[in-house]
């Protein structure tokens, strides 16, 4: 393999494992507080791409305007998905609310079909996105480029809003333990609901990404990068915020890297995914930055 | 010759050190209690017992054999059965299946033959079926066999809890607070039961509580357990008198008028 | 309490269930015709188009014998077990007299026992896959199969392009992929003499969106032309994420290709890309093309896709055959459909061969101009 | 008491025999065809149960042994000639391509190899709990799909296997279904299965009562896998096609659906849900279409089935987290004492009238 070659699989690399580190975001966001794998993540991603796409080629409103707008559905849509799936079942038993988590994953999708129909959707793609810049051999897309920025953009924002701010603390203390939150006068159920708005409106950043760099959209597009984004979370340990984005990035160039050195196995590049996810639950299923969690007896 | 034996076990979660270098020994057929303030580590040591959680460091002995870091059915097969502090009883299930429950480590019938119904199996799961009746009729629970177990009340969910260690056919029983939420006339008569079940199925027992009745009424020795450390050991009498002891318990008290 | 009123519920939805069931609506003046195709799931799209050309050609020709052709639409989901059941549905509840369908081999091949232990003729309309009407007397199809298909774009690739190494791509998860990709590589190897002019196969999965480590690789090997079989979906993302690595050879393809989509999502990048298909508007080759392409222009006022043609077919042919056959009767629409030569379908002359399948020119397309446009024909030998 | 029910289920249990009898001989294809799928949910759903319901193992990776069960099966059964012909691309691999079984051998072999299978998966990840086992489950049945699709040589890759003698009957279906319903009931009551449902309750109290956590989990994971297989190659063997696309997550979420419906749980639940959720799968294909009620035409939308099965999964888990019947069985006792909703309300009103 020469130089040339490798490094442009290492572009590539990067710029997918940064599209997953972003999603990631939300996904571990949302897994912190809950403790509870939202199977509707990714098809609240979905769903993202969905109102962006119409904002910009139904409405034809333009991008800058018609993003933020996406943005704020997302998270609107997050938070229904929270009142109605997750909330009446707080106290239900663990397997309930796993079921719900899946009902409401499976409900989006096919109602995704039925609103928007089957056939894929072509999203919408501003030029000053999309441009190629070649460098020696290597093509890199500008999006290789704005997606990392953004993911770091949105990584500081939270770590400033979990870290400096009193919602962020109050978001710490639910994800220890609701009970003692509630005892200690924090409203457990808007914490929830904001970091599910949160969680979705990373979601939709994401999705737009996405969109950007793989301009086709269709109804079951959130399954597979919610499964590959959850198995990012978990690989930097999941409730970590920056272990998000380094497993989101050891995944992404993994994959690259597995099909670049050993290009007979590229049909089982899903299965390489989970076979990490399995190997890291069983030999260190605290991921990269998680921490110890001791169940109490 | 101790029936268990814990030679300076030590456990720490993370950098906290939960139990320190804690040395004690329990011969048949005494009951021996274990007090401390709250946080002290106590639950901490019975779970190290039972192999919930592996010591840091040290040894358990239990019968001459080291226990050390077994899985905790194991240890239960070895002969010690325990209590939980929250009672953990399969709410969902009947008191009967509560307790036959517990006679499953102990048979012989293999999972085939237990679906096919073949004779061993059968044997087996009528002494089973006799076993726990006469068990649970003993504790006072015969009219409740088919309740579910969360259904009853407090008291009886304790002695169910009992009821349902004795089943493994333990040597050695560890009950954690047995008497918690209990009225003293509750308590005397959890005290007079625990002792007669100690000579009835000729058992050791090891206990923790909070009730100082209780635990002075019952226990032949006592050890004392404050932040992870053992401060001491000894008679009711003495352990009553000791300055150490005395303070720890103020001390607890003045945490809490805070 | 809430678990009675649950089991209430489900008590009404059963009776309602019988009751539905126990709807017999049989007269003996209509023929019915069932079409069994996916309306919903992963391969609603092509079974929708598929739809479009028999519900016309439905309109266009309504009656046969004297009696009125109803059409029984049953969605087979894209799913093998509702697809067996669907068609299961069709021969006996419904008691169609021949069967349409289905987009998609597998989903064909899960009705092939129904329909030949029950003796139904049945036309598939652009079911590829060889399998599909092997060793069963009852399935036809007015299409061709993969290994001419995969032969044309071979021979295309090798005298059009005078293509000495290529590699392929291909959707390794789809039958319709990997059955053309192999009679293409076999064909190519067959025709430059060369084993190793593939130079390269890369495998993804249905739904990947990211080729981008498989194209790298396929860059390196510095291939002529690329020869990638799949979803119009994935292949339009194949082919914008290789010009922006900055691949630059021909992409040809197939028939599935042909859709508003392909060209939506692939914009400028796919301009080029070359695949086979079944029929070309620019060159309406019978009578029936032209009637077909007026009236669906009319009717749905775009352009129409290949598959919908091949619906259209399916269905004329099975009428024709009534009409020589002389009535409803199962077995002889066979024997009449098994005969058919040089029929003028709207997608060209049809001659079904002993298995079966369709033998017929394949046309070759380019994307010109955000467009498909006509480029050759292919003679069959 | 016990002779009445002994012999109101010999009565039931001939009255089946009866109708599989009379339906086999006079019964269309169709509906003969949706008692088959609805005797094989119930085996899937059933086996399913004794993961998810019984033992309390949140596991979603019920299509990966179906898999394996379905393609052992089909594998075996069908002709070398037969295998030749659909092997066209890339031959199926030696002593494959000549073996051939009678069925039960082939069914019952299915089961094992799926069984096996069921143990290498969750050796390693039933040391996982809750959600971590549920994807992790998830992922071993899509590495099976994914190897299933590659390996061409055994399974014919995404072609899929065609041909596979339609040996499945009502007979088959029902039999299996009946025998799996026998041994999980049989297993369910013995000390076993009181083991099983001791883990669901708590975990570490039955682990204080002696109960080997990894093997017991183990027992209940490979037999349900066995039955599992078995389900699969019955389904195989039905459809007479096969391909690993079928297997997929969506496969899982039917069973799924089935057992929540039914009552995590409970087999007999299992067994009238597989047969409830199958029949309105069929029946409400109309949500489908577009239906004409005379003086309104509603356009059916297409799609809006999948959205109704769905949300009905959610109504269950939100408002009926029991489902139909809990973790109890079907007993004659309760069924000859079941009151209709409406009567017990009757009642009420009249004792009501009474009072005032």
């Amino acid at each position: 393999m020469t130089i040339d070659l490798f490094l442009q699989h290492l572009a590539n690399g990067i710029s997918l494992g940064s599209l997953y580190a972003l999603i990631a975001i939300g996904y571990t966001m949302v897994y912190g507080i809950l403790r509870l794998i939202n199977f509707a993540h990714g098809d609240i991603f979905m769903m993202a791409t969905y109102f962006a796409f119409f904002g910009v080629i139904t409405f034809g409103l333009p991008w800058y305007i018609s993003f933020p707008i996406v943005l704020l559905l997302t998270a609107l849509l997050g938070m229904t998905v929270e009142l109605v799936a997750y909330r009446p079942l707080r106290d239900a038993p663990k397997i309930s609310i796993l079921i719900s988590a899946i009902g409401a994953s499976f409900l989006l999708e096919n109602l995704a079909i039925v609103l928007f129909g089957g056939v894929p959707k072509p999203f919408p793609t501003p030029e000053i996105f999309t441009d190629v810049i070649r460098v020696g051999s290597v093509s890199i897309q500008k999006l290789t480029f704005y997606i990392p920025a953004v993911a770091i953009i949105c990584l500081t924002f939270l770590l400033y809003l979990v870290n400096k701010t009193k919602t962020g603390m109050a978001m710490r203390a639910v994800s220890k333990d609701h009970e003692t939150a509630r005892v200690m006068g924090v409203n457990v159920d808007r914490i929830i609901l904001v970091t599910f708005g949160l969680g979705s409106f990373l979601a939709a950043v994401g999705g737009i990404m996405w969109g950007l760099k793989f301009p086709q959209i269709a109804p079951l597009m959130g399954v597979i990068p919610g499964l590959k984004c959850f198995i990012a979370a978990v690989i930097g340990g999941i409730g970590n915020i920056k272990g998000a984005v380094i497993g989101g990035f050891i995944l992404g160039i993994g994959e690259i890297l597995l099909i670049a050195f050993l290009p007979n196995l590229t049909g089982y590049r899903d299965a390489f995914a989970f076979i990490l996810l399995i190997v890291i639950l069983l030999y260190k299923p605290t991921g990269i930055m998680g921490e110890k969690l001791t169940e109490k007896v | 010759m101790p029936i268990l034996e814990l030679n300076q076990i030590t456990m720490q979660f993370g950098g906290l050190t939960a139990v320190k270098d804690f040395d004690m020994e329990i011969n048949p057929g005494e009951i021996v209690g274990l007090i401390g303030p709250n946080g002290a580590g106590k639950t901490t040591v019975f779970n190290m017992i039972t192999g919930v959680y592996k010591p840091t460091r040290g040894a358990i002995i239990f019968r001459d054999k080291d226990i050390t870091g077994l899985r905790p059915d194991l240890i239960t097969k070895l002969g010690i059965a325990r209590t939980f502090q929250n009672i953990r009883l399969f709410k969902g299930l009947s008191v009967m299946e509560n307790v036959l429950i517990a006679n499953h480590l102990h048979i012989k019938a293999g999972f085939m033959e237990a679906i096919a119904k073949l004779p061993r199996y059968r044997a087996e799961e009528k002494a089973m079926i006799a076993k726990s009746t006469a068990l649970l009729e003993r504790v006072g629970l015969k009219d409740n066999l088919n309740d579910p177990a969360g259904s009853l009340p407090y008291g009886l969910q304790r002695r169910l809890e009992i009821a349902r260690a004795l089943a493994t056919s333990p040597k050695l029983m560890l009950l954690d607070e047995p008497a918690a939420g209990m009225n003293p006339k509750e308590a005397e008569d959890l005290t007079r039961f625990i002792k007669e079940i100690r000579d009835e199925f000729d058992l050791t027992i090891f206990l923790i509580e909070h009730h100082m009745d209780v635990v002075m009424n019952i226990s032949q020795r006592i050890y004392v357990l404050d932040y992870g450390v053992a401060i001491a050991g000894g008679s009711p009498a003495e352990i009553q008198s000791n300055q150490r002891v005395i303070e720890a318990y103020l001390g607890v008290e003045e945490d809490v008028n805070h | 309490m809430k678990r009675t009123t649950l089991v209430f519920f489900m008590v009404l939805a059963v009776a309602a269930m019988v009751l539905t069931g126990c709807w017999e609506k049989t007269s003996s003046d209509v023929i019915k015709i069932g079409v069994f195709e996916p309306i919903t799931g992963a391969n609603a799209a092509g079974g929708q188009l598929e739809v479009e050309g028999i519900e016309l050609a439905n309109k266009l020709y309504p009656e046969v014998l004297g009696k009125k052709v109803e059409l029984v639409i049953a969605d087979n989901k894209s799913d093998k077990v509702e697809a067996a059941t669907a068609a299961a549905r069709l021969v006996e509840k419904e008691k169609v007299t021949a069967i349409i369908g289905s987009w998609g081999s597998s989903l064909s091949m899960a009705a092939g026992d129904i329909v030949k232990k029950r003796k139904v003729p049945t036309v598939g309309a652009s079911c590829t896959n060889p399998l599909v009407t092997k060793d069963n007397d009852y399935y036809f199809r007015v299409c061709f199969i993969d290994p001419f298909q995969g032969t044309v774009m071979a021979n295309y690739a090798f005298g059009k392009l005078n293509a000495k190494k290529a590699a392929i791509i291909q959707e390794v998860s789809n039958d319709y992929a990997v059955g053309l990709a192999n009679f293409f590589a076999d064909s190519f190897k067959e025709l430059t003499g060369d084993p190793d002019c593939i130079v390269a196969v890369a495998n993804y999965n249905t739904g990947d969106q990211d080729f981008s480590a498989q194209l790298t690789n396929i860059k390196a090997k510095n291939p002529d032309v690329i020869f990638a079989p799949g979803n119009f979906t994935e292949s339009a993302l194949v082919i914008s994420q290789a010009r922006k690595l900055g691949i630059t050879c021909p992409f040809i393809g197939g028939d599935t290709w042909e859709t508003q989509e392909f060209l939506d999502i692939g914009k400028e990048a796919v301009e080029g890309a070359v695949f086979s298909t079944f029929f070309a508007t620019e060159k309406p080759i019978t009578s029936e093309s032209e009637k077909f392409l007026a009236e669906y222009r009319k009717a749905y006022q775009k352009e129409p896709a290949a598959v919908t043609a091949l619906g259209y077919d399916a269905y004329i042919l099975i009428l024709d055959a009534i009409e020589r056959a002389g009535s409803a009767d199962r077995e002889k629409i066979r024997e009449e459909l098994a005969k058919t030569e040089n029929f003028p379908g709207a997608a060209g002359f049809i001659t079904l061969d002993a298995n079966g399948d369709a033998i017929k020119n394949a046309v070759i397309k380019q994307v010109k101009g955000g467009k498909f446009t006509y480029l050759d024909t292919i003679e069959t030998k | 008491m016990r002779q009445r029910d002994r012999i109101l289920t010999l009565i039931a249990f001939l009255l089946l025999i009866g109708f599989i009898y009379f339906a086999e001989g006079f019964l269309d294809i169709y509906i003969v065809r949706v008692l088959n799928v609805c005797a094989i949910y119930a085996i899937l759903g059933m086996s399913m149960n004794l993961i998810n319901g019984f033992t309390g193992l949140f596991s979603l990776g019920h299509a990966g042994f179906m898999a394996v069960g379905a393609y052992t099966t089909a594998l075996l059964t069908m002709s070398p000639a037969v295998k030749e012909q659909i092997f066209y691309m890339t031959p199926l691999i030696k002593p494959l391509d000549a073996i051939m079984a009678p069925f039960p051998i082939a069914l019952i072999l299915g089961g094992i190899l799926a069984a096996f299978v069921g143990y290498l998966i969750g050796a390693p990840a039933l040391r996982l709990k809750g959600d971590y086992l549920a994807i992790a489950t998830l992922g071993f049945a899509e590495i099976i799909r994914v190897i299933f699709t590659n390996t061409q040589s055994i399974t014919n890759g995404a072609l899929g296997l065609k041909g596979i003698p339609a040996v499945t009957n009502l007979w088959w279906s029902f039999g299996g279904m009946i025998l799996t319903a026998v041994v999980l009931l049989s297993l369910i009551n013995s000390s076993y299965g009181r083991a099983f449902k001791a883990i669901r309750e708590d975990e570490i109290a039955a682990e204080s009562m002696g109960i080997d956590l990894a093997k017991h989990k183990n027992l209940s994971f490979v037999t349900g896998a066995f039955f599992a297989g078995i389900g699969g190659g019955l389904l195989g063997n039905l459809l007479g096609t096969i391909d690993p696309k079928m297997f997929s997550f969506m496969f899982t979420f039917n069973i799924l659906l089935i057992i929540v419906l039914g009552g995590m749980g409970s087999i007999t639940g299992s067994i009238i849900s597989a047969f409830i959720v199958t029949i309105a799968q069929e029946v409400l294909r109309f949500l489908d279409e577009t239906m004409n009620l005379g003086f309104i035409v509603i356009k059916g939308k297409v799609g809006m089935r999948a959205v109704v099965f769905s949300a009905l999964l959610m109504i269950v888990v939100l408002f009926y987290r029991h489902g139909l019947m809990g973790t109890t069985e079907f007993s004659w006792e309760r069924f000859l004492n079941w009151k209709p909703p409406f009567y017990r309300f009757g009642k009420g009103t009249i004792k009501g009238c009474k009072n005032s």
